[in-house]
């Protein structure tokens, strides 16, 4: 029955296939990278994000501050003499314009990199392509992981590196009993699912578990399921306007910060500064880094930024740190591939190889050193606990002792283990492209 | 001969005001009956009780053997029921030949009519039809731009397109100028010849020159029934028709 | 289950309830007068936040003399748009429904152009922070301000509207224009105040709203579809829509304690749906007005 | 009385003949595949544009919700695809399923092991929605502003649910199928000329039902009953029936232009379901022409063009000058583009005696009006 339906579908699909010379790809081969670069003239490089729509707030940020590092790493001699070119493209928040601009990125400007995306959502709305044109995308924000592609380098935080030290942190000051609240969407449940791992390790207790709509601005029935369990603190991966709407309702109804804290991933510099200082004030954050961190390089950083046409916000965060280091991970990814390769011969594929184990000094780094994972191309870092102040900007209570190491699978052993080739199953097969 | 329709003991209220009450009539075939009486009188509820556009409150309509009360305008108007309506309803956007297309309603099922194009037989039907309107010069008009008459006309030939065995025409002449009505009313003259008709309709010479029969509402009820002449003779209808004056 | 829970799903049903109503005031008003569906309700309740936002951080105005003036500064662009665009579209129904469309992509844009696409908050006077004890349920003062306002909006609506001259004026003209004219009402002068009134309830609704939570160019939308649909199975009527909104914020809430919030939402569209199947026209609304 | 060329039957064809014929010489002409791709994705548009017309330019049923169809149609063939890289024995199971804690693949993903059984259900299942859906409102006369809205509240409810439905459609991350999709030895990639000509096909196939419907007995009477539905249930048709047949045709066209969209991009998330995204389908085929299929789809290729190539020149002031446009086409032009271009021919000489015969475009100026 299938190999009569087969030939009828041959047969049908033959004249299709006639008009269709040019461009007949198989799965399985890639398309070669399009273009050479050349020592001396520009490296051109996509900047893919929203600087229109809802996703702006966080995105237009993103955006400043990698042409601000662009500028220090040309104003510095470029890479290997050639001076970094962005390709600035809006992506008006929409994922159908992720899409498209990626494609004129990568077929028509054939860009060596793409720096973007802020959401889990646009990221997957555009790695078919780039997997398909072997293309690199730097993306430069926290996830949830369970990803496992050849084309990709993130200098955020996994969800298995973000609430490790929080967890126990929270637990130890506050007591074990915790109340999740996170947004409806993947990110949040994964990180959630993190979390109850470190929750156990620390003999601490969940209460209850709560999902809000997306952009969702009532949180009356979960603060007063709140309210009813009594927890000790709240764990929240509420993001965007819902998370300027729960701080607020949770100081409106009478909960107090003093014996019931959100411990978040999400409220940063820029949330605080918008939902007013005071409904920020003694809830906690933990990021790999705070506009408050003291050392040399952060203090620099911050000086220069805010002191450039592109710190017209007036704030960094953990989110443009991530984006600002990603620049610098690039540039010491090319210098490797063109040292091994030749410039001639460099394809962004060679770059995504050549990237495994940078490192960047404290000197460059804002957050502290930090280095790419040689297998699964994540970021070591350290994750630090602030809490925020009444004026909005955040106090450093707690520093990891040590680097957490990067592991998009760590709950699904089942799973596999994203290696550099791709995900290795634990029967041993070995698959690529897993998003 | 039979009655073709027969209301019974019709009653419509809205919340308390009892707008048709305790109505009967009969209708015989291939006669024309003129239904008259002041405004308020209950003519034309009486007609959307007939044709389904309302639901009776009680009582009974019976067309053709069938009790059609409760059913819906498509049933009925598929049961051979035409009406034209006080303010003519055309369709103003399309032409008038696509008018009385649309109006050739011997096929209804949607299904089949996405694979029917035109029709020989709606072709001729059509031409019959404009003929005995007087609009066969209009046809490739846009009905909107049509003058006020012309619309009525239009629409007493939609009515015709249907076919129907019984016509329910609700003031075809208001607002038409003498000659005007005077052709509309040999054009129901005709008609009268094969179809049963009901007329709603104020103008008392035009009433005149039609009807067979007369029938005069008064307050939802029935108050009188007979020739035109039993009619004007009748001193209850003099009374109504004295202290509102209409026409 | 623990009647406190019980008390409290139904003492927020009721808050959730006049947010709704708040939200969906000013597009009853709009669409029982004139039969204009405004898709721009949601951004003049936007604007009505930004001013707020605006008279606060510029000028100082304390957050309650900022309700009443949001509500006029509203109602004056509300005034703007039906003299410059509405009045021509009258009997146009869906074609008033694209232009408001129209209309609202215009007004998100150009708030963002000036004011940016950061969030804004309003500030509130300190004790519309704070919460109210009262033993087995703990209530928000600001979600009782919320409700007290929103009684408050909903007398004056009913009072302007059934108790004023103007309010004879405006339902003569709802009955029938052409009468209504013969007897000297302006029939474009009585709709344009309509319209000013609801565009300002609406500014009333986002100076509120900014209160609740955050101000953004794009806060409108979150508001629209509800206040749409507590319009349309309330049937356009003001009594309808208060039924509506206070029947709907009571599901939502009680929902949101037996499932979840998201799941509730879903349920309320489609009880809306199959509600509208067997009553097209709605809570309080007569079905013969056709022809 | 003169005759305007734009009502001329036999030149309303040679303009549609010329329309696409200009499209097939594009693949022949340039090898882009950049431009090809992009070409293609505007196709996808026209198709979404040309069914808006035909239920709301021809049935005058407005419909806020044409991304429903669209959005469940790209779901359809996005499982068919993702399937597709799955493998019965040693890899069932897509990946993002199984961090939802999905042990087995759920029965509504089964059947679209088989590709030619998922893209019967990606077609089926939208159309299937909007007959049910259709008919529930219809029967109850919902119509005009309040059927918009209720669209409205279902696109509303079905973003809700697709973003709450994680374990089965990965929520707002979406699917991403990682290859392009196979349909017996043929790859469609996105890329080629292969998959420009599958959109030109479809644009073709349902630009020609369009016009054949609108030419018919039974489109004749959907815009009938446009112009006043009780006087075409009082001549015997059941309005309902009529209103959800074209209601569905009209789903099943944006259906097929989801499961095209899908495979152009590989990848499908819930703001398919975004109501920005079916007011921008309004606003292609209001200012195209709602009233005339070839100018709606025009309308797609032009917004969607302008909006790629002045949207990053203008970048915040573009939305801003597109909603100015599109007041100003709804107060003064609601005939879209199509209207000017009627006004204008109808200003030019006389060129044609010929008689008009029905089954013609409602596109004159007064005819636009609602009652």
């Amino acid at each position: 029955m299938s190999i009569t339906r087969r030939k009828f579908l041959k047969t049908a699909s033959v004249g299709a296939l006639a008009l269709a010379a040019p461009h007949v790809w198989l799965p399985g081969n890639r398309e070669a990278w399009g273009a050479t670069l050349t020592a001396g003239e520009p490296i051109k490089v996509g900047l893919l994000f929203s600087l229109t729509g809802g996703l702006a707030v966080p995105e237009e940020d993103s955006t400043l501050v990698m042409q601000y590092a662009i500028d220090e790493i040309n104003a510095a001699g470029g890479i290997n003499g050639s001076p970094i070119e962005p390709v600035i493209v809006d992506a008006k928040s929409d994922f159908k314009v992720y899409s498209s601009k990626t494609r004129e990125l990568i077929l028509r400007d054939k860009v060596t990199s793409i720096f973007g995306c802020y959401t889990s959502a646009s990221r997957k709305a555009i790695l078919p392509i780039v997997m398909q044109q072997d293309n690199l995308l730097f993306y430069p924000t926290c996830y949830e992981g369970a990803e496992c592609t050849q084309n990709t380098i993130c200098t955020g935080p996994l969800a298995n590196q973000h609430s490790k030290d929080l967890i126990p942190y929270m637990v130890d000051q506050f007591g074990p009993r915790v109340f999740f609240v996170g947004s409806n969407y993947v990110w949040p449940k994964e990180s959630n699912k993190n979390a109850k791992v470190w929750l156990e390790q620390a003999n601490g207790e969940l209460l209850g578990e709560e999902y809000i709509p997306l952009g969702s601005s009532e949180f009356g029935p979960v603060i007063e399921k709140i309210r009813a369990a009594k927890p000790d603190f709240i764990f929240s991966t509420v993001v965007g306007a819902s998370d300027i709407a729960f701080h607020r309702q949770f100081k409106q109804a009478g909960l107090k910060v003093d014996s019931m804290p959100i411990a978040s991933l999400t409220t940063g510099e820029i949330e605080t500064k918008a939902m007013g200082a005071e409904f920020g004030a003694g809830h906690f954050l933990s990021a790999p880094y705070f506009q408050a961190l003291e050392n040399p390089t952060n203090e620099k950083f911050v000086e220069n930024f805010l002191g450039s046409p592109y710190g017209k916000n007036g704030t960094t965060h953990y989110n443009m740190e991530e984006t600002y280091t990603s620049a610098y991970v690039f540039k010491g990814a090319l210098e490797k591939a063109i040292a091994d390769h030749g410039i001639e011969d460099v394809t962004p594929r060679k770059i995504r190889d050549a990237a495994a184990g940078i490192k960047l000094s404290a000197d460059v780094s804002p957050e502290g050193e930090v280095w790419i994972d040689g297998e699964n191309f994540n970021t070591w870092l350290v994750p630090k606990i602030g809490q925020c102040q009444a004026d909005g900007s955040f106090k450093i209570v707690k520093e990891a002792p040590e680097h957490v190491a990067p592991d998009p699978y760590s709950i699904y052993p089942d799973i596999g283990k994203c290696t550099a080739d791709g995900l290795l199953a634990p029967d041993g097969t070995l698959r690529t492209d897993v998003i | 001969m039979a009655g073709v329709l027969e209301i019974q003991n019709l009653q419509k209220n809205f919340d308390a005001v009892k707008v048709i009450n305790d109505f009967s009539m009969d209708v015989i075939e291939l006669t024309l009956c003129c239904l008259v009486g002041p405004n308020g009188a209950g003519k034309t509820t009486t007609m959307d009780l007939i044709t389904g556009r309302q639901k009776p409150t009680s009582g009974s309509v019976t067309f053709r053997g069938h009790v059609i009360t409760g059913e819906n305008e498509q049933m009925i108007a598929r049961r051979g029921l035409g009406r034209k309506f006080q303010i003519p309803a055309v369709f103003r956007e399309l032409t008038v030949r696509q008018n009385l297309e649309v109006a050739y309603s011997h096929e209804v099922n949607a299904l089949k009519n996405i694979f029917s194009f035109s029709s020989r037989q709606c072709d001729a039907r059509i031409d019959e039809v404009a003929e005995q309107v007087g609009l066969q010069e209009r046809l490739a008009v846009i009905a909107g731009t049509l003058s006020h008459g012309e619309t009525q006309w239009l629409e007493i030939g939609m009515v015709l397109m249907q076919d129907p065995a019984l016509l329910l025409l609700d003031e075809p002449v208001a607002g038409m100028t003498e000659q005007e009505i005077e052709k509309t009313a040999d054009i129901l003259n005709t008609m009268k010849k094969t179809k049963t008709l009901i007329v709603v309709e104020h103008d008392m010479g035009f009433v005149r020159e039609i009807a067979d029969i007369v029938t005069v509402m008064h307050m939802g009820s029935l108050l009188a029934q007979g020739t035109i002449q039993e009619i004007e003779t009748n001193q209850q209808v003099r009374d109504v028709y004295l202290g509102t004056e209409d026409h | 289950m623990d009647p406190s829970v019980v008390l409290s799903a139904l003492v927020l049903g009721i808050s959730i309830g006049s947010i709704f109503l708040v939200a969906a005031l000013g597009l009853a008003i709009i669409y029982g007068t004139a039969g204009v569906i405004n898709m721009a309700h949601g951004e003049l309740i936007m604007l009505g936040a930004y001013t707020t936002y605006t008279l606060q951080t510029f000028l100082g105005v304390p957050f309650f003399l900022c309700l009443p003036l949001s509500f006029c500064i509203v109602a004056l662009v509300g005034i703007a748009i039906e003299r410059l665009l509405i009045q021509h579209l009258y009997n146009r129904p869906l074609d008033t429904l694209l232009a408001t469309w129209g209309v609202s992509l215009v007004l998100m844009q150009g708030v963002r152009l000036i004011f940016g696409s950061d969030p804004k908050y309003v500030q509130l006077p300190a004790f519309l922070s704070t919460n109210l004890d009262l033993g087995i349920v703990n209530v928000s003062v600001f979600r009782i301000f919320v409700v007290l306002v929103a009684a408050l909006l909903v007398f004056a609506t009913w009072y302007t509207f059934y108790r004023t001259r103007f309010g004879i004026m405006v339902r003569a003209v709802t009955q029938n224009k052409e009468m209504a004219a013969s007897f000297g009402i302006n029939s474009g002068k009585t709709y344009m105040l309509t319209f000013a009134i609801g565009a300002g309830l609406a500014g009333v609704a986002g100076a509120m709203f900014g209160g609740l939570n955050i101000v953004l160019p794009t806060m409108g939308m979150s508001y629209v579809v509800e206040a749409f649909l507590m319009v349309v199975s309330g049937g356009g009527s003001l009594l309808g829509t208060i039924l509506a909104s206070g029947f709907t914020g009571q599901m939502q809430s009680i929902f949101a304690f037996i499932f979840n919030d998201t799941f509730a939402r879903f349920l309320i569209f489609l009880m809306v749906v199959i509600f509208l199947r067997f009553r097209p026209q709605g809570l309080i609304g007569s079905g013969d007005t056709r022809r | 009385m003169t005759i305007n060329p734009y009502h001329d039957k036999r030149l309303q064809w040679v303009a549609y003949a010329i329309f696409f014929a200009l499209l097939a010489l594009v693949p022949i002409l340039l090898d882009d595949a950049f431009l090809l791709n992009q070409l293609s994705t505007f196709g996808v548009y026209g198709i979404l544009a040309l069914s808006l017309s035909l239920c709301w330019g021809f049935g005058g049923i407005l419909n806020l919700g044409q991304g429903i169809a669209f959005g469940l149609g790209a779901y359809g063939m996005a499982m068919t695809m993702q399937m597709q890289s799955q493998d019965i024995d040693t890899n069932p199971i897509p990946p993002f399923m199984l961090n939802n804690a999905l042990e087995s693949l759920p029965m509504i993903w089964e059947p679209f092991w088989n590709t030619g059984t998922g893209i019967f259900l990606a077609v089926a299942i939208p159309t299937l929605y909007c007959l049910i859906f259709g008919a529930l409102m219809f029967q109850a006369r919902v119509s005009g502003p309040f059927f918009a809205i209720m669209t409205l509240a279902m696109l509303s409810a079905f973003y809700t649910v697709f973003i709450d439905l994680q374990p089965y459609t990965n929520g707002v991350n979406g699917i991403s199928p990682p290859m392009p999709l196979e349909v017996g030895s043929l790859v469609v990639d996105p890329y080629s000329t292969t998959s420009y000509w599958i959109v030109y096909a479809v644009l073709l196939l349902s630009t020609v039902v369009a016009k054949l419907l609108t030419q018919s007995k039974f489109g004749l009477i959907v815009r009938a009953q446009n112009n006043d539905p009780e006087r075409v249930r009082f001549l015997g048709y059941n309005v309902a029936v009529y209103e959800t047949l074209i209601y569905a045709i009209s789903g099943c066209m944006a259906a097929l232009a989801g499961m095209c969209f899908t495979f152009l991009t590989q990848y499908v998330s819930p703001s398919q379901f975004d109501v920005g995204f079916s007011i921008s389908i309004v606003i292609w085929a209001a200012i195209g022409g709602r009233g005339s299929l070839l100018w709606a789809i025009m309308g797609a290729f032009i917004v969607q063009g302008a909006q790629s190539y002045l949207g990053d020149e203008f970048l915040n002031t573009w939305i801003l000058i597109l909603g100015f446009f599109f007041i100003l086409v709804v107060r003064f032009l609601p005939g879209g583009l199509a209207g000017l271009v009627e006004l204008i021919l109808g200003k030019l000489p006389n060129m044609s005696k010929q008689q008009k015969s029905p089954g013609e475009k409602p596109v004159d100026k007064a005819s636009l009006k609602e009652a």
